[in-house]
């Protein structure tokens, strides 16, 4: 192996932690200045003392949580029985499962306000909770990639196709296979995509502006329009979060390893 | 009527017709193995049999009853298959109890059972362990215990072996072989490895693009195969092209060495060509031997194989392989030599497709 | 099977279809309607009339092909050299690309303008081409997920490490193994990374926005703010480019499946 | 010295001692076949020769000359993988033209050399395919193509037949072997199949945990392996206890019978156990045998196995198997029965670790 390509190599890898590393570095570092001359949680406390701050976050976790349930109760099913009975419509449904990362988040919010606008058959942008519905559904639209990645990726570690049969040799029908068998064995990779939909909702900007919507995201870009510190503050708590749930994912997919279900 | 009657049974995929009008019955307690390459149907059968696929056509009858209108679950069926296929999430006890549990059978009762099970499957001492903490050969006894434990009408074996190393393919294969014969289970084996077949079926059903070449015990297949394919398949063989000489006394030519074969020759005419089989296995070199039991040809190659040396003889077009047992004193032929070898009459067997 | 089990399958893919569709057929019916009691194509002849519709998207095209440029270079030599000498580092780097889905853009923009403003060591902030460059920087961040995970599948057909022993044996150099022998390989995977990262580019709208460059997200918004159907015959647009895009990797992918490559 | 020559060769990935001072010498011309179970570490050996792993200790040399600072693309050595390893983007033509062009020879001499190398593995009709267009054993030819056609030194091969269906391992083993005769080029197989190794090498080294237990011809190493490892890992064997009654006479009894070994027994002294060696081949059953050459046992079990019936008794403690062709006349003896199994002096050996 020549020096020169084991250097190249290596400088990509650190080009890359550099990459990222340094604009979050000089974050961090701005975040701490708010006092003259020395380093302080100043900005930090300004920043949770907002009430603003506490609503807009707390809204976003619900949000957030909302999101997770409806995903799973998508994402679960249909990706075990396309696995299972229809691996011809895979194609379809990865397909399908990729738009949302190419449409952008613009085209459905217009789409969602053209269709249920205040004149429309069912009137959702009329009301805070029909708003709120639409944005849950959005956010759903948002993550769906991720999650259903995650599902699919924790079916492919299991032969669904056997077990399912071994289970039905046995006298199981479809609940106790779905509850015994299955939901058991892909639990961390719901979880995991569970954390990637709870990132992406607390940081999501554009669809919670466009249907306006007390989120965090829109708060983090209001702040940082106004304030000197604490959008550097804001910025490093909202990584920090993300962050915690990458780290709890890798947590996850860990103990998945070693845990029985692995085999 | 037998214990497990398959009667016209037949199975396509869209425009493939994979089971070709299969009939069969299988008596209580026999063991019987699907032989076959991969796509001759052999799966497929053992699969609409769990209830997995549906026939195109046919019926299956268990003990007197049609399974038509049962679902896999309501078969009553154990099955094993090539992949453990244990519950990753659940330890050795728990998979063995899997099927009992369902059944809703009370606690002492799956207790009992599961502890009689693991002590067949000799395995007591791993009721705790989990799948990916044991060996294939100690998963596929687990996979065993579990479809045994309640009690199946019958025992379908997926081949079950593939995946595992010769050597506990060897021991596992007779370790089932045993527990079924102690149950007295009826089982059928799929599999396309032609020792494992011979070695553990009361009977064995070879099967070629979707029908049943021959159906018989090991030794028939082996001995009497009655199609070229099943002389080919089950065993090495050499494929003799002989020239009738005199259809009346049976007389051939191989080469320019005449031979009277004891089976009669059947509707041929003098100058036709009919193939020969000879085992490997059955000749043996006497020089000087001569007449209807020996034919002679040179050495074209000398094979040392370890227990055997498979030597390579050219008798007029056609090649002959024979194998010899080695031991320490033997010589073996050299290249260019001129050899007899010889059989007994009923080793060339007439192959009629 | 249970026939509720196979119609809830059923349903699950249909919801899935509708999901998408249902808002995308409002957004171009309701386009169409520009001129009063009659479907005409109005709002789009107003849309590709509009000088600022030609500026943005033009920019936004050019701003993509930088992007895809700068993530193949990342990428591939990174993807390549993972997968043949550093196997251990895969989860590591795999974790690195995941980073921009989850951190928001807003903290990277936060980031860059904190990292290059005015008054820093690399005032990239203050000139139109500096900006321009940290914007290409901050798409390839975000872009870097899809192209980085299409490289390393295309990767995974091809039996790097084997195939890279082969060519050393037979005399073979690194650039002759980069060039003849990987490259060739992954083509295809290249390109459909290039798409995805072309069709993030044109629909992105917040990095554009806070850095207050004219791209066509930021354009999109403000039509969409301002005038009464051209909005919708946008969005139209937007879609059927970024449809158009993953129908391309559709075809190159198809096409890698039956072009020799595949093996 | 040897063409191929390694010297105190050492392996250590991290604190694992992959290959513990192994030493070797090939001649020019030779085959030579490294066999022994997974994690042996014949493949690392291999992998050193060709450069891809630097040897911890030791110094290899082809030709005289050492490789110690060569890279892999200057050492001028072919090699064929388990994979196949064909460049997916390049026709047969192509790859095979490969290292032809990095070479930078003239195009009509790739051309020609390109016409004679698909002549040798007989696909010059398939210049034109694509790999994806080809079946496993045809990729491989023109993988070992590809690997001959730069004329390298040294041809190395690692496990080339391992991905291949049985059929096709047989007759592709049988071709590599002609052909390299044909070109007179010095190889080095690696496998972990016994009768692959017996069947096609000049001499075979036995790997045992980073080391070589024995290197040999195969006949060598079948008929006298040299440590009890040789012995089980190649050819199917029964090891029997002895106990010795005179070191002096060399007499031991097996069971309550006794016998007198022809190999003296070395330093041991009576009461001891010597652990003996029969292969199951060895012996055939001959009733009244008495004396050195036999032994009488009550059969417990006879499994008929397609060319041979596998029979084992009881002797003692020990079970014995021993195989005989199957033959249409011939019965099997029956569980239960009490048989008498003659050998021949010399096969009766004496495992000494």
């Amino acid at each position: 192996m020549s020096i020169w390509a084991r250097i190249a190599g290596w400088a990509a890898l650190i080009f890359g932690l550099l990459y990222f590393f340094v604009p979050l570095g000089g974050l961090f570092e701005f975040s701490l200045k708010a006092r003259r001359g020395v380093y302080s949680l100043d900005a930090y406390a300004s920043v949770f003392a907002d009430p603003q701050f506490q609503q807009t976050f707390g809204y976003s976790v619900i949000m957030a949580l909302v999101t997770i349930v409806i995903g799973i109760l998508i994402v679960v099913p249909t990706a075990y029985w396309v696995r299972l009975k229809m691996p011809w419509a895979r194609p379809y449904v990865e397909f399908l499962t990729l738009m949302p990362l190419v449409i952008p988040a613009i085209v459905i919010v217009f789409g969602y306000i053209r269709l249920y606008n205040t004149s429309s058959w069912l009137p959702l942008t009329g009301s805070v909770m029909g708003t709120n519905i639409l944005l849950a559904f959005g956010y759903t639209i948002l993550a769906l990639p991720y999650m259903y990645r995650a599902v699919d990726t924790g079916l492919r570690t299991i032969d669904v196709a056997t077990l399912t049969e071994a289970a039905q040799s046995l006298g199981a029908g479809w609940a106790t296979i779905l509850g015994r068998v299955i939901l058991p064995n892909v639990i961390p990779a719901v979880l995991s995509g569970a954390f990637l939909t709870f990132a992406i909702v607390i940081g999501e900007f554009t669809l919670a502006a466009l249907l306006d919507r007390p989120a965090f995201g829109p708060y983090l870009q209001r702040v940082g329009a106004n304030k000197a510190y604490e959008p550097f503050a804001l910025s490093v708590i909202a990584f920090a979060i993300t962050w915690g749930c990458l780290a709890l994912i890798q947590l996850v997919s860990r103990f998945s390893k070693t845990a029985p279900r692995k085999a | 009527m037998s214990f497990l009657t398959l009667t016209s049974i037949q199975k396509s995929f869209g425009p493939v017709q994979v089971v070709k009008d299969f009939n069969m019955g299988i008596e209580k307690g026999e063991f019987v193995s699907f032989l076959g390459p991969s796509g001759c149907g052999k799966t497929t059968i053992l699969r609409m049999i769990a209830g997995f696929e549906t026939p195109s056509g046919g019926t299956i009858q268990i003990g007197g009853t049609s399974q038509e209108n049962l679902k896999p679950n309501q078969r009553n069926i154990g099955m094993v298959f090539q992949a453990y296929a244990l519950f990753p999430n659940m330890n050795v006890a728990d998979n063995v109890a899997f099927g009992l549990k369902i059944a809703g059978k009370p606690k002492a009762e799956i207790d009992a059972r599961v502890k009689e099970m693991l002590g067949l499957i000799k395995l007591d001492h791993l009721a705790e362990r989990y799948p990916y903490q044991m060996s294939g050969g100690q998963q596929q006894r687990v996979a065993l215990a579990r479809a045994l434990a309640p009690k199946p009408q019958v025992l379908l074996l997926d081949e079950p072996l593939s995946a595992l190393d010769a050597k506990i393919r060897v021991s596992l294969r007779e370790e089932i072989r045993m527990i079924q014969q102690q149950l007295g289970i009826t089982t059928v084996f799929v599999t396309h490895d032609q020792e494992e077949a011979l070695s553990i079926s009361d009977r064995i059903v070879v099967m070629n693009a979707g029908r049943a070449d021959q159906i018989g015990t090991p030794y028939e297949i082996y001995n009497r195969p009655s199609t070229r394919f099943v002389a080919s398949f089950v065993g090495t063989l050499n494929l003799i092209e002989a020239k009738v000489v005199d259809p009346a006394t049976n007389r051939i030519t191989i080469g320019d060495q005449g031979i009277t074969l004891r089976e009669p020759l059947g509707a041929v005419r003098a100058g036709d060509t009919v193939s020969l089989a000879l085992r490997p296995e059955a000749g043996s070199i006497a020089e000087g031997a001569k007449g209807d039991t020996a034919l002679s040809g040179e050495v074209i190659s000398s094979n040392f194989l370890g227990s055997v040396i498979r030597t390579r003889m050219k008798v007029g077009e056609s090649v002959i392989s024979f194998d010899m047992f080695n031991s320490p004193g033997l010589v073996p032929p050299a290249v260019g030599d001129v050899v007899t070898l010889r059989f007994t009459a009923s080793d060339l067997l007439i192959i009629r497709e």
